[in-house]
């Protein structure tokens, strides 16, 4: 291991919240602590969606095979075209890429919003008639 | 009249902050919208609530009409606030609230619009017998109408975009030879920057003020204004520092300002807030320049000297309430000055985005800060630059200044450049510290600044 | 008559910085003294120059008077502002300014001499006529003269320490069997906390406003206050929230508690700016309490609804200008507010020293911040566990209120705990809202919670 | 691993928060530890005698066999009894636990500052007649 790769590995946990690093390879042994991260202060959003949004981040490090639908506009979540209709989706059902998976509605318009993939369905983030805001996960298919 | 009960504010950075103040203070809930760039931004961090609309370029965000107003329908939101920029000057938003049954906080989109049209404006108020600077009568289509204007207002002349600002769309043309190159490059910048080539041409006054009045208007025809703004410490037509009282201004100055701003404003059936622009030159002579339909950036000065809070006011009126004041009660005390801080590099004004390593901003008395910015904010490369507006107020002109001095001695903002160092030379300037100074003051600055460094150079050996 | 030339401030934290920002307003050159563990505080970095006096205890360092002399010596400092606590009432240290020929920025040692001695004060206004709770002539020595004086001022009564100050060597005694060993207790807490075991005692009054006048003075007999200040929000004696005007007066009342202030100063022929503290009972009957020869913590509150900024007056008084400003030109206007910001935990009210980690105070119209704080700052364990101070002003109570809590809800702290949680807490009582309050206003509060937490307790199943 | 590459090392910690850093490689063993990171913003004091100081804390580190006399008082450094009189040491000189290095004036006193050390003054950090405060850095005594 060259000065330039530790200079890289450094930068590298620059900006992470890592505190302990080991390493270890053929006579090689590499250890860096530190203390908590406290470089930046980020303000907490305190409104409910986001901590949806964060378990998601964490779902999609952990399992790679999955994909979020993420609303494009603001507006009100319906899982189906009318009060009385069968939803679109259900939890569970195999979804094809262009197939409309929920109804969002901004300024009286309803914008059916698709499928970016083919998968199933494995989790719905926003119960009907909820509003959206954009970015906001809609579902995650398991591709 | 009842006041709002939800209002969302159509904006970003420290005026979206501001309006969030007046509207806790007043008991009103509240509704930040934010670009996904924004998400940690102090304004959405003081809501009542947050709805993300966009990503970060403003056309797709904070422009973004639709958005904005479902973002107000799945909030339950009564009334919009646009700040200033962004939507706050656009009629078709004020309209598009109207039909989503929504108050805009500003004035009629009829009002709007005629602010937005600055030839159409100039025309209304000339014929309203409101001295205009000698040009146009209204917008100049060909190079040929322009050319037969200028053998009647003579050089120099100065052309400007119908929906201009900011500088952009404008030449100054010293001669005749240049009038036609540059009509069309003020005409392609003017399409560019507005979408929109027409064009109006003003006779060139060289040593001016920009000298503007705050006016507020309710809905039932009761009007006043809060007195002037110097906003002449101006680089590229850019205001960088401003002042109320202008000391450029007797009390009957003040009085004849203040009278043609309300006829202005009476003559587009002005409501709620907003400022008219003047132009005074040397010998005291006003022409009426544009009208902003819209809260300035630089409305605090005006708040701090006539205790009048010009935010609050702007809901109460919307909400249907008459004004607070009659004109005779209105006070002016003291003198407040502001300066924007940018982050900008202080010598060059390239932008300086990023990281804020530390933000330690003063206090003490007579004191206010407005800004949105924080230990460990990441300015966004994306919108305006000016980080913080650090506004001063004390009894006398001289104090406030001493105060504004040792206010940006202990404004501790790091990681990023800042124009505090610029704006503390502007201060030292013996134009400025006199009060006898023109928009030109800051090209006379970097003309002195540069002379001085040609001498040393000069004299070195 | 000209203003000083350097004045060396021998203080820290917050007054430190609000005395340097006056000196830099009226163009004095400042001297900071620091013990060891300021080196990288706020005074510090904003004077001039900068001294370091000694190690972190105060007593080797702020109250080290030859250090600090010395430091005024090889910096040239012509005057010495001492900042309120440490030795800003300590008359032996005002004598041996006067001796190195250095001026001290505050009344005569005389006038400091009879204000620390609580008994003696008492004594000398009584005699002027000035209302005073009944109690003892003159400090008292032993339990017997205790017991005899309790036979004529009956119980409850109060026992306090003639040098005391903020709760110690101050016992409530409700029934005679109680008096021996009271006394006996606070005799001991006043020799250790003061150096000296001398008491007083007054006649308790159950249900009291602490109301305060501020005056100020200069050395050719010219006198004027600057209305009272309600201090009557307390916990254990220390001051928590103060509001100026107070709730409780009437412009009668107002003149009549700041004649008797003017006639209190005049007796003791202050100098310089000071307070006159007064009981007021529910009756509004008014009895001198006691006199700080310094400036107060809460005197913002004053500057705020005045106009006049007491620290610029207090040093323009002590280089021997005149007052400012004649009684019948005091002007109070509208309404403020201080909330003492402690490093403490709001439930239990232990200090909570350590590095803030995130700093961020609140902005915009009327509001006011205080502070040395700021983020990366580190709250020593050795000091006043004060980080800031919040004013904010509007034209009426109702909305000081509103402001102060919108104010409360955007000052973020992290890193240490702070008094920011029962602040609101306060703010949001019906009666600190009504104005009805009482010096007991946090006993009841507390009580309230514990009987709101029994009560849930005993709901839960 | 050359000394450049240790240099470079502990460039490269500087301004990270990293406390605790190891290497090991081919019987090379490198460890780092500093102290808690800081994070924070520290106001630089911009008065000279600071200079002096860290200088001195550097020179503490590199030779342990030296030692920092302070000055104990506020006031002004005098090098010798009187304007005309000889100082009490020189640069070189040897001096004794207990002998005096120089006077400090405060309040028209005369302090006499004693060494508390035996040893060789490699150093004398202030000027005569310069004002000095407390804690600051007089004299440097080789033992």
């Amino acid at each position: 291991m060259q000065i330039d790769e530790l200079k890289e590995l450094i930068g590298l946990l620059e900006n992470t919240d890592i505190t302990d690093f080991q390493f270890e390879k053929e006579g090689i042994k590499v250890r860096i602590k530190r203390d908590k991260y406290v470089g930046s202060f980020e303000f907490r959003k305190s409104a409910p969606l986001e901590n949806t949004k964060e378990s998601t981040d964490k779902t999609l490090v952990e399992q790679r095979e999955t994909y979020t639908v993420t609303s494009p506009i603001v507006g009100t979540f319906y899982r189906s075209s009318s009060a009385d209709a069968m939803p679109f989706v259900e939890l569970g059902a195999k979804v094809r890429k262009g197939q409309v998976l929920c109804i969002i509605e901004a300024m009286k318009l309803m914008n059916e919003i698709e499928s970016d993939v083919d998968g199933t369905v494995v989790k719905i983030f926003v119960e009907n008639n909820q509003p959206v805001e954009f970015g906001e996960p809609l579902f995650l298919i398991e591709i | 009249m009842k006041l709002f009960k939800k209002i969302l504010i159509a904006n970003r950075g420290e005026i979206a902050v501001r309006i969030i103040r007046a509207c806790k203070e007043l008991g009103i809930k509240t509704v930040a919208v934010h670009s996904t760039v924004d998400r940690s931004s102090l304004h959405v961090k003081i809501a009542d609530e947050s709805v993300c609309i966009g990503p970060a370029h403003s056309k797709h965000s904070y422009l973004n009409i639709p958005a904005i107003l479902s973002a107000a329908e799945i909030t339950d939101a009564e009334a919009i606030h646009p700040g200033y920029g962004f939507l706050s000057e656009n009629n078709h938003f004020a309209e598009a609230c109207a039909t989503s049954n929504i108050t805009f906080i500003g004035p009629s989109p009829d009002t709007i619009r005629i602010g937005g049209d600055k030839a159409k404006a100039r025309q209304i108020l000339k014929k309203k017998g409101i001295p205009v600077v000698p040009g146009s009568e209204g917008p100049l289509l060909t190079i040929e109408e322009a050319q037969k204007l200028s053998k009647k207002i003579g050089f120099p002349m100065i052309i400007k975009a119908s929906a201009g600002g900011g500088g952009r769309g404008m030449r100054i043309i010293k001669e005749e030879n240049e009038l036609a190159s540059a009509f069309t490059i003020a005409q392609r910048e003017a399409l560019a920057a507005f979408g929109n080539s027409e064009l109006y041409i003003e006779r060139y006054l060289p040593q001016i003020k920009h000298i503007e009045v705050q006016i507020i208007a309710d809905n039932k025809g009761n009007i006043v204004h809060l007195g002037e703004r110097d906003c002449s410490v101006q680089r590229r037509h850019q205001k960088l520092i401003e002042e109320a009282p202008s000391p450029f201004c007797t009390e009957a100055f003040r009085k004849k300002i203040g009278d043609l701003a309300i006829r202005a404003a009476k003559a587009m059936k002005y409501t709620n807030a907003g400022t008219i622009e003047f132009i005074v030159d040397a010998d005291g002579n006003i022409y009426f320049m544009e009208v902003n339909t819209r809260v300035q950036v630089e409305h605090p000065i005006t708040e701090e000297i006539s205790g009048v809070d010009i935010i609050k006011e702007q809901i109460k009126i919307a909400s249907g309430q008459n004004l607070s004041i009659k004109q005779n009660q209105v006070k002016l005390n003291g003198h407040a000055i502001e300066c924007r801080i940018n982050a900008e590099d202080p010598d060059k004004f390239t932008p300086s985005p990023g990281k804020i390593t530390f933000f330690s901003p003063p206090g003490g008395p007579g004191i206010r800060v407005d800004t949105s910015a924080f230990t460990g904010y990441t300015v966004p490369p994306q919108y305006d630059s000016m980080i913080a507006k650090l506004i001063v107020r004390a009894d006398t002109r001289q104090e406030a200044i001493s105060k504004m001095k040792r206010a940006l001695d202990e404004f501790f903002i790091e990681g990023i450049k800042t124009t505090i160092p610029f704006m503390k030379k502007v201060l030292q300037h013996p134009l400025f510290i006199k009060g006898n100074y023109y928009t030109n003051l800051i090209e006379q600055l970097s003309q002195s600044e540069n002379s001085q460094s040609n001498n040393t150079n000069g004299n070195s050996p």
